[in-house]
Formats: structure tokens, sequence, C-alpha cells
């Protein structure tokens, strides 16, 4: 019983990482990029439903979309500035940018509404679900898990066989080639970053919804975890981040329950290498040996 | 004198046998030929013989010594020595540098050296740097030596690589393709430079080409793949005329 | 009137100029062969044309519309095609993936399976291939791909950078028929390859690259017949 | 370059993180250390001088900490209020020790922080924190088996821990479970709150800070836990961090000096200018730099210093901390050499969202 | 023609074993390094510098020593190392505690050198364990894995009981002085230039530029990996020691990924492979976050927004062009202006 719950204690943790895991996929495997400041995205998202919903009183349907449209303009504008221009410099240039835009979103916030974390409005409540004597599945997160279930999916679907989707692989293979194709690489990025940023808003909500409070800090840590994840399921690999993110939560939910909850952090991580080690490529990433 | 001497060569990717039953013999001096249809197999059979591939059976002999299984890092310094289809230089090194590397386990001195450019440093360098010139010069790159290999035209890349793989001192060149790429009249320089590389350097050279007039005008044997077995070798001219060659490979 | 026109066209690669001033024309229903050493700025010219790389001056109109200003994936729904150099297919792609994606520019569904039927009809061995990962076909067959690939638009006029590089002479001979049938069903060919007399065999007319200049132009015909050329070109 | 060269201008510098993740801390630090300071110079200032804050960013790191420390140096700083988080106040108070000038830490809780002479503090420390919970839990609470959450990559949560534990054993007390966490991982608490539950804790000490504490009693409340919390000094803050759903921190019970809802007049208006000043409730942090400020002020005053260009001045301010008593948010405060403060921590329990005293 | 045909030549005017030894990049470099010593040293001679100035320059060192020494992973090697802060940890608790526990047996002077040395020998062991994965992984992928490898650092060190915990290493004697992190940042300098002016370092650019051709060469992937990884956590180590010797605590917050990350951006900013560069921008990243102190509490945000800017301006090539030109016109200008003062005096 006691194990079954902290399975579920693991799962629901892992369901966040995979949700926030799925966006950063998306971008990571498209654009080719690392973008460091996917986790800030989902922190403000999470500030524009607490500002509709806590400041401004607004329904939370509305404040919801709202966060959704502002996170997906964000990204489109963060694209256009800060990344279209280094579309021909190093992946790193591009790594170390995005760090940058970290910090700029995590600074504008603290500026705007101060340090102090704010209570998340409870936009979510769903019942727990009950399970036997002691098997208590908490509300948000079955819903986490059901929206990112239905999210990969969806974003699997569109990338397979939408035309938009067809284009994005083509882009993540050839910029030139794709080009040549009559494809608009810039387009087909500026929709990634577009989709990335709209599921980071979602993200947003679900992560604060489920823990309640949001700093200007908040995203940091889960967007380090979701690289984590993203990484660990295969690079580009939706279905992977997804299943990195789970497993993430898991194996970091057991080894806090039954090795040590001092020595967590090194566990996980150290199954993380290991892991990798034995698959070079992450769980569900393709093995592409060069042909020589 | 046999050179390179293969038994039974063969290997599977996955389902593919993409090289089966691949029994040659060169001769030390000899220019041999490796021709075949696209997929036949032949850059696999490179592979093998470099240990970027271990066989999954056969064996591989090279001036008696027995290389089957051993590593790309092994048999060169047994003696292998190659250029690649797709050309693989140091791109943001100078093709000075990239012959250098060449010589990377001829003209060795130790990591203390290095660090402290005390001892031999200097005479090994410049005996580096002559050797490479050298060879620079055969290829007719000495004036380019200082440039990045990226900015090199084609050609020359190509050219470049056939010096580096000199570099090494190998008793076999195996070269991948060297003419693709070229115009005739590139391709009839080239095939000076390769006649006289194996005279000048006393060179055994195993090459790979589709382009027919090469092949005809340089080697002495070849041998035809085709799906990953030989179809036929022996005498270039003979071989050139094998009916089953012309329809499975040459066309007409 | 000229299909494709460049004048006094100029390339820069930072501050090493590699295309100095060509100035070329293909007509409508041509087949127009651009051939020159290594590193001559073939390439180079071709890039340009479909906007992959930016000219540094000069002008280039296909069919009247000023190329220069329009960017790469405007330029293929205008209707011209390229098979670059070294194929680029899709790699991760299926074959049928990569076609369909040649057929990018193109709403109508009818057109796509019509113009998919074309190219399996020309070449058996794609459609044999269809679901096959691009990345592990052979040489010969990727650059059938790259070929149908541009097809897929229905193109009215077709780059093509040395499509029989590192083929078997069986191929070659294969690709060049291709190149012809392409040309005889109506669309204008311009094509560059290193192998220059099979590419003067087929084509109407010709253009000499010299390093980034053009150095002679005229009928393909003449041109095979020429002794400069023999001499430089033909390896004769 | 001298900001203090403006007459009769005395430059209090202060120290603390003004970004990263603790950042909460050292502005409030900040904004009551100005609150403090505007009241002051509007009643005239300290013995004609007028008082003036300096306050540099750290973000919580040490290197950074002693750049700030000597960017104030040059400015011409007095006396050093800060800084706020411990690690960094180790590596500052190296510094202040050399130059010998003033340094207090209104919050820095390690023992060595305080270590020289010249460095006195205004909150408790953290072996006394730790002793005094389990004392008070052993001598006045009906429970025996105690379940414990930490952070183990604080100084401030470790340090308390560590002395709790030790006291609790010498009281009887059982620590049934151990839980720890680290700021890798400082939003879930769902494993630990469980595995607290198997191991039939009675009560739970949670020697955090308000931060955690939200997200900790957040899901003992949605896991249907009810057994009760106990938490130290920087749980003080929990009430309005919770905002809406304050009534989860009901029944918490911390070892505090100070409550914002305090009646006391002093408490009242402090807390009001906060609120009108920066539109939040004070917490611990910034009663402990008020009060820092005040007690500099009495210093200055005690020390009969009337110009900061007094060449005795450190020695004369550090003199005088030991005699004076300063009449603070957080208690009646005087000083020993030892530079901890002699006051009293209370217990209160929080009743229909409100500190109440206990005993 | 003829300029340029001697321009092309392989060693225009001939080399001497000087120049061989120690190239252009080499000589600017040091160059570099020491004006900006001297440049120090006056200031602190005349009395111009002030507190904050000089408490600035040890740490700036320490950073030079890192930007350096990771680049030879991420510039040289071309390996993305997310976890030089770790190696630089370990380092740091190794040497502190060396130091601390052999208060009684030597004196100052062999201490500190010694505790130095054993801290970087215990970061290049831990850089060794590390190499094993670095050896299988590529790319994103063992970013990741160093990424966790500092973390898993970092957790052990709070987790021990002889490094503090969480507290942290107290009372370490303050011994660094700008003057010793000078002259360590000229042996790492040495070490790393003549090793990429050599036979093993161009090995391990050829490992960067093409694994299978360098394979096909007969050098020794495993061997040069090793190498790289375990000379930069030998530096970072080092550096580690001096930073732990110079604000006399240690605590393992301070060797978070964050910093990891901040090494990279030094790294990055500077070019890869750029070791001029790293110096530079090593300086850079130290001082423009103090610099901005005025700016009070935008001061992160002009931060982040100078990082993006410098990137961006970094990256284009009209920037590059234009960075080009002015050195040309500068240096010709400068010259001119030069004489023709002469004449007028
Ligand atoms: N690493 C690999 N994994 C799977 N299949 C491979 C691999 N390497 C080669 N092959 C397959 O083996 C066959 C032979 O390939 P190889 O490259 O040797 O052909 P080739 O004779 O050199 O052809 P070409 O003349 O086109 O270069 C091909 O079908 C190829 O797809
Ligand atoms: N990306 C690049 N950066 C710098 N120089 C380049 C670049 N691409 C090509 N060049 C240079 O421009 C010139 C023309 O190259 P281009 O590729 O157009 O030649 P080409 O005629 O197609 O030759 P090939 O027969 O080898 O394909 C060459 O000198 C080449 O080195
Ligand atoms: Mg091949
Ligand atoms: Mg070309």
């Amino acid at each position: 019983m006691s194990f079954l719950s902290q399975l579920i204690n693991g799962l629901s943790v892992g369901s966040i990482y995979a949700l926030i895991a799925l966006g950063y996929t998306m971008v990571y495997g498209i654009a080719k990029m690392l973008n460091f400041a996917h986790g800030d995205v989902i922190m403000v998202g999470a500030y524009t439903i607490f500002t509709a919903v806590s400041m401004l009183g607004l329904d939370y349907w509305i404040a919801i979309i709202l966060s959704v449209v502002f996170c997906t303009v964000l990204g489109i504008v963060i694209e256009k500035i800060a990344y279209k221009p280094l579309r021909k410099a190093s992946p790193l240039t591009v790594l170390i940018t995005a760090i940058g835009v970290s910090y700029l979103l995590q600074n504008i916030v603290l500026l705007i509404y101060g340090s102090h974390q704010r209570p998340f409005p409870k936009i979510i409540s769903v019942k727990s679900i009950k399970i036997g004597e002691n098997l208590v599945i908490s509300g948000e997160a079955f819903f986490t898990m059901v929206i990112t279930i239905v999210i990969m999916i969806i974003l699997t679907l569109f990338i397979k066989n939408s035309k938009t989707g067809r284009a994005m692989v083509a882009v993540s293979e050839d910029k030139g080639a794709a080009e040549l194709m009559g494809i608009n690489v810039n387009r087909i990025i500026s929709i990634t970053f577009a989709i990335g940023s709209g599921l980071a808003a979602i993200a947003g909500l679900f992560f604060a919804s489920t823990y309640g409070f949001i700093g200007p800090y908040s995203g940091a840590m889960p967007g380090i975890k979701a690289f984590i994840a993203a990484v660990l399921g295969g690079i580009g690999s939706i279905p992977g981040a997804m299943l990195g993110g789970i497993l993430l939560g898991v194996v970091e939910g057991l080894s806090k329950a039954y090795i040590s909850t001092e020595l967590s952090d090194a566990i996980v991580f150290s199954i993380l290498i290991v892991i990798l080690l034995f698959k070079p490529s992450g769980l569900l990433g393709k093995n592409v040996t060069e042909k020589v | 004198m046999t050179i390179l001497e293969t038994k039974k060569l063969g290997i599977s990717f996955g389902g593919l046998r993409a090289v089966d039953d691949f029994s040659i013999s060169i001769q030390k001096g000899q220019l041999y030929g490796l021709i075949g249809p696209n997929g036949a197999g032949k850059t696999t059979v490179f592979n093998l013989l470099t240990g970027v591939y271990k066989p999954t059976d056969g064996s591989i002999t090279l001036d008696g010594e027995n290389i089957t299984g051993k590593s790309t890092i092994e048999i060169s310094k047994a003696g292998i020595a190659r250029t690649f289809q797709n050309i693989r230089l140091f791109k943001n090194l100078s093709v000075l540098d990239n012959v250098k590397l060449g010589l990377h386990n001829r003209v060795k001195y130790n990591l203390l050296t290095s660090i402290f450019k005390v001892g031999s440093y200097s005479r090994k360098e410049e005996e580096m740097n002559k050797i490479a010139l050298e060879l620079l010069r055969v290829f007719g790159l000495e004036n380019e030596a200082q440039l990045p290999a990226s900015s090199l035209p084609y050609g020359m890349q190509r050219k470049l690589e056939i010096a580096r793989a000199l570099a090494t001192n190998p008793k076999l060149l195996l070269l991948d393709e060297p003419a693709a790429g070229m115009n005739p009249n590139e391709t009839a320089e080239l095939m000076e430079t390769i006649k006289f590389v194996r005279d000048e350097f006393d060179m055994t050279i195993l090459l790979i080409e589709h382009d027919m007039r090469l092949v005809a005008g340089i080697c002495e044997e070849i041998c035809v793949l085709n799906f990953g077995t030989v179809l036929a070798k022996g005498k270039t001219s003979e071989v050139l005329n094998d009916p089953r060659v012309i329809t499975a490979y040459l066309g007409e | 009137m000229a299909m494709l026109k460049l004048e006094n066209v100029e390339v820069c690669y930072g501050v090493i100029k590699a295309v100095k001033g060509v100035s070329l024309e293909v007509n409508q229903g041509e087949v127009v062969a651009l051939i020159g050493a290594n590193g001559a700025g073939k390439t180079t010219i071709l890039h340009t044309i479909t906007g992959l790389i930016p000219a540094k001056s000069g002008k280039i109109e296909f069919n009247g519309h000023n190329l220069l200003k329009t960017p790469a994936h405007k330029i293929v729904s205008m209707g011209m095609a390229h098979v670059p150099e070294g194929r680029r297919v899709f790699q991760g792609l299926t074959v049928l993936e990569n076609l369909k994606l040649g057929a990018y520019t193109i709403k109508n569904k009818a057109q796509i399976s019509e113009s998919l039927e074309r190219v399996y009809q020309r070449f058996p061995r794609l459609k044999e291939r269809r679901n096959q990962i691009a990345g592990t076909l052979s040489g010969g067959e990727q650059q059938m791909l790259a070929m149908g690939r541009a097809l897929m638009s229905s193109p009215k006029i077709i780059l093509m950078d040395e499509p029989s590089m590192g083929l078997s002479p069986l191929l070659v001979n294969e690709i060049f028929d291709i190149i012809k049938e392409i040309s005889s069903s109506g669309t204008t060919v311009l094509l560059v390859e290193q192998n220059a007399k099979k590419a003067l065999s087929i084509a109407n007319r010709a253009y000499v690259l010299g390093t980034g200049r053009i150095t002679l132009e005229g009928n393909a015909q003449e041109l095979l017949n020429n002794e400069a050329i023999k001499k430089a070109y033909l390896g004769e | 370059k001298n900001e203090s060269t403006a007459k009769n201008e005395f430059l209090i510098g202060g120290i603390g993180p003004l970004t990263g993740s603790a950042a909460t801390y050292g502005t409030s630090v900040k904004n009551a250390a100005q609150l403090a300071i505007d009241e002051i110079n509007e009643n005239g200032g300290v013995n004609g001088m007028l008082l003036k804050l300096n306050f540099q960013d750290d973000a919580n790191n040490p290197e950074k900490a002693v750049n700030a420390y000597n960017t104030l140096m040059d400015a011409g700083m007095k006396v050093l209020l800060g800084t706020v988080t411990s690690q960094p106040c180790i590596a500052v108070v190296e510094e202040s020790h050399k130059d010998g000038i003033l340094q207090i830490t209104p919050s820095g809780s390690a023992v060595d922080c305080i270590k020289y002479d010249n460095a006195f503090r205004i909150c408790f420390n953290d072996p006394d924190q730790g002793t005094a919970s389990a004392t008070y839990i052993a001598e006045n609470l009906d429970v025996k088996k105690i379940g414990v959450i930490y952070d183990k990559s604080n100084v401030y949560s470790t340090g308390i821990f560590e002395k709790f534990k030790a006291a609790a054993k010498e009281k009887g007390l059982e620590i049934v479970s151990e839980q720890a966490f680290t700021d890798q991982s400082n939003t879930d608490f769902s494993v630990q709150l469980q595995n607290i539950r198997e191991s039939g804790a009675e009560l739970i000490f949670i020697p955090v800070y308000y931060q955690e504490a939200a997200y900790i009693l957040t899901q003992a409340n949605q896991a249907g836990m009810s057994i009760p919390f106990f938490g130290c000094d920087g749980l003080d803050g929990i009430i309005p961090q919770l905002g809406d759903n304050a009534q989860i921190a009901e029944g918490v019970m911390l070892l505090t000096p100070f409550a914002a809802d305090a009646q006391d007049e002093k408490t009242q208006k402090f807390v009001k200018a906060y609120k009108e000043k920066y539109g939040s409730i004070p917490d611990q942090f910034a009663a402990d730099a008020y009060d820092g400020i005040y007690t500099i002020a009495e210093a200055i005053k005690k020390a009969g210093v009337t110009s900061p260009d007094d060449p005795d001045l450190n020695q004369k301010l550090i003199d005088a901390m030991t005699k004076i008593e300063v009449k603070g948010l957080t208690g009646t405060m005087t000083w020993d050499a030892s530079g901890e403060p002699k006051k009293e921590p209370k217990a209160v329990k929080i009743v229909n969202g409100a500190y109440k005293s206990m005993q | 023609m003829g300029a340029k045909s001697e321009k092309n030549k392989p060693f225009p005017g001939g080399i001497g074993r000087f120049r061989q030894k120690y190239d252009n990049n080499f000589l600017i470099s040091f160059g570099i390094m020491i004006a900006i010593f001297l440049f120090c040293f006056l200031m602190i001679a005349t009395g111009n510098a002030t507190r904050h100035f000089k408490s600035l320059l040890v740490p700036a060192g320490i950073n030079i020593i890192l930007a350096i020494s990771l680049n030879l992973v991420v510039g040289i090697l071309g390996e993305l190392s997310l976890g030089h802060a770790g190696f630089m940890s370990v380092g740091a608790y190794a040497g502190c505690l060396f130091s601390i526990y052999t208060q009684e047996l030597f004196p100052i002077g062999v201490r500190f050198p010694l505790s130095l040395l054993v801290g970087g020998l215990v970061a290049a062991f831990f850089g060794l364990v590390i190499g094993v994965p670095v050896l299988r992984l590529k790319g994103d992928y063992l970013a990741i894995v160093t990424l966790a490898f500092g973390e898993i650092i970092r957790s052990v060190i709070i987790n021990l009981d002889f490094t503090g915990g969480a507290a942290g290493l107290k009372n370490i004697e303050k011994h660094t002085t700008y003057t010793s992190v000078f002259i360590i940042i000229l042996i790492t300098l040495f070490v790393i230039l003549n090793l990429i002016n050599s036979r093993h370092g161009r090995a391990i650019m050829a490992i960067r530029d093409n694994r299978i051709a360098a394979e096909s060469l007969g050098v020794n992937i495993t061997y040069f990996k090793l190498l790289s990884f375990i000379l930069a956590a030998f530096f970072a180590g080092i550096a580690g020691v001096l930073y732990g010797h110079n604000i006399g605590s240690l605590t393992a917050a301070q060797f978070d990924y964050n910093r990891s990350i901040e090494i990279l951006v030094m790294v990055v900013l500077g070019g890869m492979g750029n070791i001029k560069g790293s110096i530079i921008s090593a300086i850079l990243i130290t001082i423009i976050p103090e610099m901005l102190r005025g700016a009070d509490k935008y001061r992160m945000l002009f931060y982040s927004i100078i990082l993006i800017i410098m990137m961006l301006l970094n990256a284009s090539p009209r920037f590059a062009e234009f960075k080009r030109k002015i050195r040309i016109k500068n240096l010709a200008s400068a010259l001119k202006s030069k004489s023709r003062q002469k004449e007028e005096v």
C-alpha cells in the first residue's frame, strides 16, 4: 500500500515534469536549440494568470486564455529579437543568449511583482480520487496526467500528420533543404516557439496550481528538471519527453521514500548518468550513428 | 610479396549482408581498384579494413600480421591509411596542421615536452614541418599551407586528404572515390599524382572509383563488388570486358 | 524571352568574392549546362538563384520577377526547383515523406497525387522503396529521390547541381536519360556538371565558368567540338 | 566619491540578497531599514546627524557580499547592517573585523556570523532556537514522537535541526522520522510527508523558512494530515504567504519574538507604515532590520558620537553596544561581549489566522 | 601578387625557434595579462585603487583561470560541459581541508602552494572519473551528464561531515593575493597555450573537428579526451583552492550549476577556443554586475540585457567586420598621430 502511494506521489511529480518537458523538447527538437528560458516562460505564464485572477478579478477561463496568448506572443517576440539573429551562430551562442533571456524574464518579474512568493489562485479544483483505504490520487495530479497525455498525443499527431508538422521535421533535419522545398523556415521556427511557449503557459498553470505558490525564480528548477527529462527521453522525441519526465519523478519519489531524502538528488542524477551510459541517445532517442 | 590479404570477410547490418565472402590479395606496390554499383559494399570494405566496423566473419592480414578485429588506431599504427568518400578534413585547422596530424604517430614527443616546450620540441616540430611541406609540395598545396582547410576548393580538399593519409607513412593506402567531383582534366592530373605517389613512396594503393577512365588508366588489377559479393576480379582490361560486369555496373 | 536571366551577379563569402559578375540566360524549354573547374562558383550561382545566398550586386530575373528581393521559400512557389549539391534528402524521413515535402507549396491534393504518380512512373525504384528511411538509401537512390522531390512541385525550371557525382557509370547514364526526359516533358533545366562531355551532349546551350566569371558560352554541340574546351574540360 | 561628505550624514551600509532565490529576505531588510531611518530622520536624526542607508545586493553569495562590503567602505560606510543571510555574513565579518567597524546582522543566525568583537546580532542564533524548541516541546506539549522536515542545503535549517536533535534526546523526545530536502527539490514534499505519516509521529518540527513551509503545510493539508506543526522564527510570515488559504496554518506553533499582528502600539505602527510604503505585510526579517537600525541609533546616542568623522567612532560604537538597552519590535534587547542579544523567545500558536501567545 | 604569395608562404620571413614555440596567440595573451597586471599594480601603488576595485582583482583572476580551463574542454575539445563548478568545488574543498589540517606541519610558504597542488590533483582525479561517460556520450547528452555530475558533487558535499555540511568549511586562512592569482594565471596560460600549440593540442582539436578522421590517423581519442578533462579539472580545482583562501569559507551552494553556466558564458562570449577572448570576457563578466551597482534594483535587469546584446553583437557579421575595420584603422591612425605628435614637439 505504502509503495503504491509513494509511486503515485512520484507519478504526480513526474507528470508535471513531463508536461513541462513536452514544450521544452518541441523547441529543442525542431529549432535545435536549448531554450534555457523555457522554465521562465512557465513562470511568466503563471504570473499572468495570477495577475488576471487575483489582481484584476477576471474569470478563470479568460485568465487561462490570456496566459496562453500572452506566452505565445512572448515566445514569438523572444525568438524574433534574441534567437533569430543567431540562426547562423553556433548553438552555444544561442544557449548563452537563452540564459540571458532567462535572467531578463526573472528580473522583469522581480521588478514588477517583488521578490516574495505569491499564493496562486485555486483554479483547478478536482476532487481527489480514493482507491481503497489509503490510496489517494490528488485531483490536480490526475488532471495533470490526463492533460499531459492528451497534449502528447495531439503534438505527435500534429507533427506526424499536419503539413506544418512535416515542415517542422524538415526544418529540424536540414534548414537549407527545407527552404528549397518552399518552406518558410523562419515562420516554422516562429510557430514552433509559439507552440512551445503556449504549452509553457499551460504547464505554468498546472505547476502553479499543484504547488500553490509562484515566485520570480519558480521556473528555474522545473526548467532544469524538464531539460533533464527531455534529454533522458531522447532529444526531440515527444513520447520520450513524457517518459523521461515520468521516470524522473518516479525515481525521485522512490529514492526519497526508500533510500534517503538527504541523498535523493545525488541518487536521481546517478541513475540518470547510468541510464545514459547504456542508452547514449536517451530512452526513445534515435541512435544515429554517423555513416563513415 | 603480399601486402594485404583478406579471407572470406563478411559483415551484416541488421538483416542486410553488406559484405560477404570477400577475399582479395594485393601485392606490394600494386595499384588495385575496387569498383561496383552504388551500395555494393565498397566503402564498407574500407571500413572493415580500417577497423571502423568489426568483421563478423573472415580475417585480414597486413604484411603478414593478423589485424582482424583490431581498433582503428592499432590498424593505423600497423600501416593502413585512408581517405573518405565524404571528405573528412579538420576544417578549422590549417592545411599544414592537417598533414602534421598525419605525422602524429611518426614524429613524437611526450606531454611534458608539449607543455613546457623543452627538449626536443623545436627539433621535432621542425622535422614535422619539413616532412609536411614536402608532402604538400607533391600535391601542389604548399602555398595554401597556412590557410584553414575549409577554405580550400573541393578538389584541393581531396588532395589534402591524400597528403594527410600519406603522412602516416602507411604500407597500404586506401582511396575512396578520389576523383569524385573532379572534371576530366583534374582527374587526369590526379591520375598522374597517384601514380607518382605509388612510384615515389613505393606505396601500395587500393582505390574505389566510379570514373572508369581513372580505373582503366592506372589500376593493374580490379575487383568488382555486387550486392556485397565479389562479382569478378583480375586484370583490369579483362574484368572490364566481362559481360556480367557490363550488365551489372558499366552499362553501355 | 529568357525565362531566367542573370545580369552581372556578384556574390561574396565574407570578404572573398566567389562570383565576380556573371550574366547568363536560360530560355523556356532549354537544357543549359554550366560547366567549370572545381571552386569556380557553380554551386554558389545556383544557391544565389534560389535565394539561399544573397547576391552582393547584379540582377536576377525569373519570368520577369526580380528574384533578389524574393525569399527562398517564395521562389519555389514561383515554379523553380533545385536539386542541391550532395542531394540533401531529409535523412530521417521516409522516401514518401520526402516526396510530399517536395510538393509543400502545392495546395491542391489531386495535383499532388498526380505528381507523385508521375514521379513513381519515372523512378520505379522510389515507389518500391517508398517507406524506406531516406538516409539508408544508396547514393544513386538518394540522387533519384532528390530529383523526384524537386519534380513534385511541377516546376517550370529545375536547377541541378552535379547530379552524376558519385554514381556508377550505369546510373550516370540513367540519370542523364532522365534529365533528357524531364526536359522533353517541357521542364526547363539548368544543369551544373563536372561530367562536361555528358552534360554537353544533352544540353542545348552551355556556359563555361572560370573562377567566378563566364569565360565562354555557346551552342553545346559547338562547345563539344571546341579545341580549348576539349583540352580544358573534356580531358582529350 | 565619498557619499557621507554631505554634512553630518551618517552612512549605514546594508548587504543582503535583492536578487536570486533568497531575494525576499534581503528585500524585507532593506525596506524596513529604510523605514526606520526615515522615521529617525523625520524626528531630527541622531545627535544632530541624519542617517543614510546604502543597501547592496549580494545574491546570497559570499564573494559578492565581500565585493558589496568593499563598495560600501569606498562610499564611506560607518556601520554595517548585515548581512542578511548567514553564509555571506561569515565571509563579511572577517573583513569588518579587520576594519574594526561595527557590524550588526539583523538575521544572520549562524554562530560564526558574530565571532568577532565588532559583530552583534538582532535575531536568535540557530543552536539556541534548536534547544529552545526541543525544551518547549518537551515541557509544554503532550507529544513524544517527533517527525522533522528540514533543508539539508541550508545552514539555518540544519543548524537548528542538529541542536534540536541533541536536545530532544536529552529531554526524552523521540525523533521517529528525519526528512530532508534541498534547494534542488523544494516544492514537492509529498514523499516526505507520507514517510512521516507512516512513522507515527505526533508532531512535525519544521525549522525552515515560511516559503518552504507554505508548500509543506499546503501539501499536508491536501493529503489530509492533521499532525500539528512546530517551527522557529523563519516561519514567521506564513500567514500572509498563505493568503486566502491561511486557515491551513491553523494550529501551527512557532517560536518567534515578532508577530505582525501583535496588539502593541509599536508593532501596529510599524506594520501599518510598512504596508503603506511597500504594499506587503512585514516579516521577521523586516522586524529584525527595523530593530537593527534603532539599535545603531541607540549606540550612537550612547557613545555620544556627534560627527561621522569622529576618529574613534568605531571603538566608541562597539563599546556602546554592550551598554544599551533597546526596546524593539522583537523584544527588549541587551547585548554582552559575545554579541548575542538577550531577549526572550515567545511561543505562539496560530489561532483563527492570528498569533496567540502560549504561556 | 608578390605580396600575396609572400603572405601565403608557410612561415613569412622565416621563423626562429622562439616564434615556433611562442606564436602570436601566446605572446598576445601573455602581453594582455602582463599589461593588466601592471595596470592594477600602478593603480594600487599610486593609491588610485578603491577597495571595491581591489576586491575584484582576485575574483576576476579566478574567473580567468576557470574560463581558460573550461575553454580547453568546450572550445578546443569541442565538448559541452556544464559541470565545471563541480571540479572547482572538489578542488576547493580538498585544497582548503589540506591547508586547515596541515596548519602545524608546514609554514605558509609551503602549505599554500601544496594546498593548490592537492586541490588541483583531487579535481583532476574527478576529471578522470567523469571522463568515462565523456567517452561514450556526445553533445547535449554529455552536457546533461556533466551538469548531473556537478549536482551530485554538491549533494554529496552537503551530506558529508568533514566538509561541514550545509554550514560549510570555515576558518580557512586567507592567503590568496592578487599576485598569487596572477602567477597561477600565467602558469595556466603557459600550460594551456603550449598544449594547444603542440602535437597534443593538435590531436585534441582534430578530435573536435572530425573524430573519425582523427581515429583513422591513429589519434588515441580516449587518451586525449581524458587529458583535456583532467587538465581542465586540474586548473578548475586550483581556482577553487584560490577561491577558498580568498573568501575564507566554502559552501556547496556556491558551486551550483549557475556557477558552471557563468563560466560557460565567459567562454562562449570570449569565443570558443579563443584564449585571449576568455581572459577579456572573464574580466567583463566579473566587473559588469559590479559596475552596475549604481543602477540599484535595475542592476540584474541591465546585466541580462547587456549579456543578450553582447551575444547578439558578437555573432553579427557586420560587427565582426566593424571590429576588423576599427582594429586596422585604429592602429594605423594611432601610429600616424603618434608620429605627427613627435614631429610637432
Ligand atoms: N552503418 C550502417 N548501417 C546500416 N547499413 C549500412 C551501414 N553502412 C553501410 N550500410 C549499407 O551497406 C550497403 C553498402 O554500403 P557502402 O557504403 O559500402 O556502399 P558503396 O559500395 O560504397 O556505395 P557507393 O558507391 O554509393 O558509395 C548499403 O546498402 C548501405 O546502406
Ligand atoms: N561557405 C563558404 N564560405 C567561404 N567560401 C566558400 C563557401 N562556399 C564556397 N566557398 C568558396 O567559393 C568558391 C566557389 O565555390 P562553389 O562551391 O560555388 O564552387 P563549385 O564551382 O560549385 O565547385 P565544385 O565543383 O567543387 O562543386 C570556392 O573558392 C569556395 O572555396
Ligand atoms: Mg562508397
Ligand atoms: Mg559545387
